[in-house]
């Protein structure tokens, strides 16, 4: 199955680029650069996966798409319109279509304010018309869907668990009918028992609401759940975007392959990774392929040229030299059978 | 209706009533608070109940030590002013003074330092690097200078003094206010939509309020401590006037006659300035929610 | 004779009946007072490592894990109330003088924390914290113990380790952090290992490294391991028997072939379910499992799982289950469990 | 290392000229001047004098003589102790100042964090509030109320100290005053070590320590003890240069020659050039301090990266 995007995309990212400043440094301030050279588009109602190790660029990219960071280059098109041309006021009123849930979401909830005055937050910015009784019902509809009970309205962050708060940080980030949902890590910190539930729950709310996501995990077995199509980043370049299909059934990037490996899993005993012992800092390297000094397959091209993200095959792109194209075709088709 | 009105409610954060609780259950912070309070309407009454008046000389009863016998319950000065009147009256001044000034810095301090903090960048560089350059001054400097101008009004002057005392302050808010623009929840409610100004005065301010509020308890002692050294330097109140400074100061020149007359306010300016610091410090520790 | 029926029978005498064991905790409590309540972090719990063996500890925040693991190094914060016993090395460990503690401590009995980055003192040389360990315990100097910091660098899989000596843990990045944590605790080759959580905080690329090593390392030095994590699949691949906690409580106490082929506790099962799998089929929802974990303070007066578990009956809710073997050797704290 | 140190000192240079200018506008924007309280003086005296020492030209023009006086490393002459030079003054009493400042940092420093440590280590014991009600005592005591009360006490009753003077060379003048001196920081410095002591105690590495079977005097001094100085060494530099440019109420009470009165009585006199002076020896030792304290604090922590 493939995904044919209609013609304005909801979300369309070109070539960004952000920069920030690097400790140290003396006279001359050096760059360190997070995102790089990043590509992609996402439609109205699609999940998008984005999976990668932690430094590799996936917080930035969530935060450069919602302005909270200045891009260096690029554009972020929201139905076609460049965000980075809008003024503040502008950028302001298009949040209100797309909202984020964070990862720390004790840490993401102001701890003065009742969890009904959070949720009174957006409601104030986007309706400020609209009268307390309105408010309240809205407030008191959104605790429940949320599947929290009533009472939590007159509480405070810290009173609550984990698992809960996280419902309030989606029931604030739904408040105001997003058309995109950026989860950075959303249930990363959370308990397996309590992980499945917020999952299930976005699932509900976006089936509910139709809005578009992009789930942002180092967790792959979440991600596959929820994504029909996935990214994967390393070192804040783009390495390889497929569909959920092929991404798990037939990864051609060697680094989509070592993450895969990677996962402890119960069922199996693990084989023995092959990683290379240095680990290089994941920050993208000025030439050649980032991942090559982890790299099983590393030949001497990997390290002078650096490779783009090409078409591998319909809607799975590779930034490979040497992808692991073997056996592809019969391993997309044992992935898509079930 | 189950709902309130989220706008109506104060923001009393559950950190707040555990802090009140945790106050409440510190022996030494109640016991200093319940001095305070004491000396406060002391202070503000106790000339009322003895029949002197604070300048009038009691030619009868000159450097009499304390004793319940006389009128003069804690003695009285070289002069036979009464030293019970005469304390309080400087207790009252020495406290309206701590006050005034106070309230001055953290004024100035808390929009200096939120501006500073928050903004962030080149203008904050600019901030405070004056901050620095002032800090660089000795602040009795400025006060004599200040003493010259204002010598007629001592409010005036502590209002002055305030003026000036707000660097620390500043510097505190400052970086706090730079510790909670970092944190996730400011994020989040600029990624909500949240403008700066609903950003500070909504999420900011009230989240850095608690450790404002702990250092405005112990300026307060600082303030009445630098009255009384200023007050000693006989730069502060003007005689017939009494603060605890000048008091002292007279009291020191006349230690070896009449101990009591440097004891006495001593004692008070003491017993005042220790139970501000645990007032102060415990209240500090209250609200540090890291020492549950 | 099976490790769990065996501890089920001796946790009741407390006498070292079987030298094999190295570590023996027998009905340990851990109590807190704090704003006036009583707080219990640990309840009943008893469990045998045997020389050479590891044991997994499985359960979500809160449920002890950690608490446990300090307990056991003798770490907790000086207002915990301990009850029980803990037998370390067929001593007695909970009475032990602080000098038998310190002896031992970090030469028989080592531990690997969580987060490396703020386990290692942030201002002193990787040399430095790795050598003081063999200077305090071996009595030798500062040039040996540095060569065998350096030897051991290497066997724990650090790229330059001469140069790794000279640097701080903020110049290193998480794996390595994590990697010198392990050599530093295996400098003086201790009979027991505790790791709790230790690779938490790194990547899956990385954690899968870790415990690699970590695998490596017990085969070389035929040490015990007790492997703490939230993460079953993490402990899967390690340890030969699994402990579940919780709410401060054993549940479960099995082989892991026999958990991961069928547990038995509610909760076990549940954690099984709900951990979603890379290679599992594809649901249109998550496996769930419903309601929260008791908080810290409140007191059940039945099973604790209670609550949240879909066979509680009015007798689950009434009556505490005791941890009891089953006929397979296991010990399970579940009355639908048993046998009828 | 050297360089950062000398581009500090290099940054330093306008931050001390605005201080300079600062002042320097500052004392002369406030109403008198250097003779106008001598009422023996008749107008045309003044006048004199004033011409004499350049008052009577515009401020900014003084105020360009006093910097290229500076820049030759000359204060000018004082206005009121009109047979020295601002710069003879300072020599004088400098000394004095600084030796009695910096015993007192010492013993302050060295008490202080001793009695932190204990009383961290000790908690909510005995040694813990006797530690904290020091540190309040030490806040809370003037020292125009502690120096005459020690006057009194080891002077007065007991005759084994003197009350006030200065001998050169005998200690024996230095003990009440340095004790008076010394109480304050020593309190704080207290309170600050006890405050990060208890933090660095429960943070991670430490527990790692006592994991490896340390004994605690070795986790103290060499896990715990840098990091606990961290907020110390902070607070030292406005301490220290505070301190070392004299006390005027304990140099006043205990009849030493320092010079902290000039700041004071130059101020009160427009005594401008010994106003100025004492402005400038005050924030270069505060500057100075603050780059040690910078350097030290990279030393305590190799995370501090120094850049200029």
């Amino acid at each position: 199955m493939s995904l044919s995007p209609p013609d304005v995309p909801l979300l369309e990212v070109r070539s960004l680029r952000v920069e920030f400043d690097a400790a140290g440094g003396f006279l001359r301030r050096r760059r360190f650069v997070a995102v790089d050279e990043l590509s992609f588009s996402l439609c109205a109602g699609e999940t998008l996966g984005l999976v990668g190790e932690s430094g590799s660029g996936k917080s930035t990219l969530a935060r450069a798409l919602l302005r909270l960071v200045p891009a260096a280059a690029g554009e972020v098109r929201w139905r076609g319109e460049n965000l980075f041309d809008l003024g503040r006021r502008a950028m302001r009123e298009h949040r209100r279509a797309m909202q984020m849930v964070f990862q720390d979401a004790l840490a993401s909830l102001d701890p003065r304010m009742t969890i009904g005055e959070i949720l009174a937050e957006p409601l104030r910015l986007f309706e400020p018309r609209v009268a307390w009784r309105e408010r309240c019902l809205r407030i008191e509809r959104m605790i429940e869907r949320v599947g929290l009970p009533r009472s939590t309205s007159n509480r405070y962050p810290h009173e609550l668990s984990g698992g809960q708060c996280q419902r309030v940080a989606i029931g604030r980030a739904m408040m105001s009918g997003p058309e995109l949902l950026i989860c950075d890590e959303s249930v990363s910190s959370l308990d397996v028992s309590i992980q499945g539930q917020i999952v299930n729950l976005l699932m509900d709310l976006q089936a509910q609401s139709g809005m578009a996501m992009l789930f942002i995990s180092h967790n792959l077995a979440v991600v596959r759940h929820l994504s029909r199509r996935v990214l994967v980043m390393y070192g804040g370049r783009l390495v390889e975007t497929a569909a959920r299909e092929a991404l798990f059934g037939a990864p051609l990037h060697p680094y989509t392959r070592d993450l895969l490996d990677a996962v402890p899993s119960i069922g199996a005993v693990r084989s023995s990774v092959r990683m290379a012992v240095g680990e290089a800092a994941p920050g993208p390297s000025q030439t050649g392929c980032a991942y090559r000094w982890r790299c099983g397959r590393a030949a001497p091209i990997c390290e002078a040229e650096r490779p783009r993200l090409e078409n591998f095959a319909a809607d799975h792109q590779v930034a490979c030299h040497r992808p692991a194209v073997l056996g592809y075709s019969a391993a997309m088709n044992a992935e898509s059978k079930p | 209706m189950n709902l309130r009105d989220p706008a109506e409610e104060a923001p009393r954060a559950g950190l707040w009533r555990d802090a009140g609780r945790r106050l409440r259950g510190s022996r030494a912070a109640m016991l200093a608070l319940a001095v305070i309070v004491f000396l406060v309407l002391l202070a503000l009454f106790g000339p009322y109940l003895n029949p002197n008046h604070f300048d009038t000389i009691d030619w009868s009863c000159i450097a009499m030590p304390p004793g319940l016998r006389h009128a003069h319950w804690w003695g009285t000065d070289r002069l036979g002013r009464d030293l019970f009147v005469r304390t309080l009256q400087g207790t009252r001044i020495s406290l309206a003074v701590g006050v005034i000034a106070t309230t001055v810095s953290l004024i100035v301090g808390i929009t200096y330092g939120a501006i500073a903090g928050f903004v962030g960048g080149r203008v904050d560089q600019l901030m405070m690097r004056l901050i620095e350059v002032l800090s660089g001054l000795p602040l009795i400097f400025f006060v004599i200078l200040l003493t010259v101008v204002f010598g007629r009004s001592v409010y005036l002057l502590f209002m002055a003094i305030g003026a000036i005392g707000w660097l620390t302050m500043a510097r505190i808010v400052r970086g706090q206010a730079m510790v909670i623009r970092g944190r996730e929840f400011i994020e989040a409610a600029a990624a909500a939509g949240a403008g700066p100004g609903r950003i500070i005065f909504r999420h900011v301010v009230p989240n850095i309020i608690g450790p404002v509020i702990v250092y405005a308890t112990l300026t307060v002692p600082q303030i009445i401590l630098f009255e009384s050294f200023l007050s000693f330097l006989g730069l502060g109140i003007q005689e017939p006037q009494a603060s605890l400074g000048t008091l002292i100061a007279s009291g020191a020149a006349q230690m070896q006659s009449a101990p009591w007359m440097l004891l006495v306010p001593g004692v008070i300016l003491a017993v005042l300035l220790v139970c501000f610091n645990v007032l102060g410090d415990a209240l500090r520790d209250a609200l540090d929610p890291r020492d549950a | 004779m099976c490790s769990a029926t065996r501890c089920a029978t001796r946790s009741t005498r407390g006498t070292p009946s079987d030298v094999a064991a190295i570590l023996s905790v027998a009905n340990l409590h851990v109590t807190y007072r704090r704003a006036g309540a009583h707080i219990e972090s640990l309840r009943e719990v008893s469990l045998d490592v045997e020389a050479g063996e590891c044991v997994g500890i499985v359960g979500e925040s809160g449920s002890g894990k950690s608490q446990l693991c300090l307990a056991i190094m003798g770490l907790l914060p000086a207002d915990a109330h301990l009850g029980g016993s803990i037998r370390f090395a067929d001593e007695q460990w909970l009475s032990a003088p602080r000098e038998r503690l310190e002896r031992v401590r970090g030469a028989k009995l080592a531990m690997v924390f969580q987060d490396p980055l703020s386990a290692l003192t942030p201002h002193l040389k990787i040399g430095v914290q790795m050598g003081e360990v063999l200077v305090n315990h071996r009595g030798v100097s500062w040039t040996v113990a540095r060569a065998a910091a350096l030897a051991m660098l290497s066997r724990v899989g650090i790229a330059d380790p001469a140069r790794c000596l000279d640097q701080y843990p903020h110049q290193l990045s998480g794996g390595m952090r994590q990697r010198v944590m392990i050599g530093m605790g295996l400098l003086c080759e201790p009979q027991l290992l505790i790791a709790d959580e230790p690779t938490t905080s790194l990547d899956v690329s990385v954690q899968a490294q870790v415990l690699d090593l970590l695998a490596k390392m017990r085969r070389d030095f035929r040490m015990a391991i007790l492997l703490v994590s939230h993460d079953l699949a993490v402990v899967a691949g390690l340890a030969e028997r699994i402990i579940v906690m919780y709410a401060g409580r054993v549940v479960e106490n099995a082989r892991a072939r026999d958990l991961f082929d069928r547990p038995r506790h509610p909760y076990t099962q549940a954690l099984m379910r709900c951990a979603p799998e890379l290679g599992g089929p594809l649901l249109a929802r998550l496996p769930t499992l419903p309601g929260q974990p008791p908080s810290a303070g409140e007191r059940l007066e039945g099973c604790e799982f209670a609550p949240r578990c879909a066979y509680a009956t009015e007798h689950c809710r009434r009556h505490r289950p005791a941890l009891e073997p089953l006929e397979d050797g296991r010990l399970v704290a579940c009355h639908a469990a048993r046998p009828a | 290392m050297l360089r950062y140190f000398i581009l500090r000192l290099l940054a330093a240079v306008p931050t001390l000229l605005a201080i300079v200018t600062i002042s320097f506008f500052l004392i002369h924007a406030v109403p008198g001047g250097p003779f106008d309280q001598e009422q023996t003086l008749s107008t045309q005296v003044t006048r004199n004098l004033d011409a004499e020492y350049g008052l009577n030209q515009p401020v900014w023009v003084q105020y360009t003589r006093y910097l290229a006086g500076l820049m030759h490393g000359d204060f000018g002459p004082s206005f009121r102790y009109q047979d020295f030079s601002v710069g003879e003054l300072i020599r004088q009493g400098l000394p004095v100042s600084m030796t009695l400042g910096a015993i007192a940092m010492s013993l302050a420093l060295l008490a202080g964090v001793g009695i932190g440590i204990a009383a961290a280590l000790h908690r909510q014991r005995l040694l813990d509030h006797a530690a904290i009600a020091l540190a309040i005592a030490g806040v809370a005591i003037p020292s125009f109320v502690l120096l005459p009360a020690l006057d009194l006490f080891f002077g007065v009753y007991l005759r084994w100290l003197p009350v006030a003077g200065w001998e050169p060379g005998s200690p024996r003048y230095f003990v009440l005053p340095v004790i008076t001196l010394c109480l304050p920081p020593l309190a704080f410095i207290a309170r600050l070590t006890r405050a990060s002591m208890i933090e660095v105690m429960q943070s991670g590495y430490v527990r790692t320590a006592f994991a490896k079977g340390l004994p605690l005097r070795t986790i103290v001094l060499r896990h715990a003890l840098r990091p606990a100085l961290v907020p110390v060494v902070s607070y030292l530099a406005p301490a220290v240069a505070m301190t070392m440019t004299g006390s005027l109420v304990v140099e006043k009470i205990a009849g030493l020659p320092g010079i902290g009165r000039y700041l004071v009585q130059g101020a009160l006199n427009r005594d401008y050039t010994l106003v100025l002076g004492m402005v400038i020896v005050y924030s270069a030792l505060l500057i100075l301090m603050g780059l040690l304290v910078d350097l030290t604090l990279g030393a305590l922590d190799p995370r501090v990266r120094l850049a200029g």
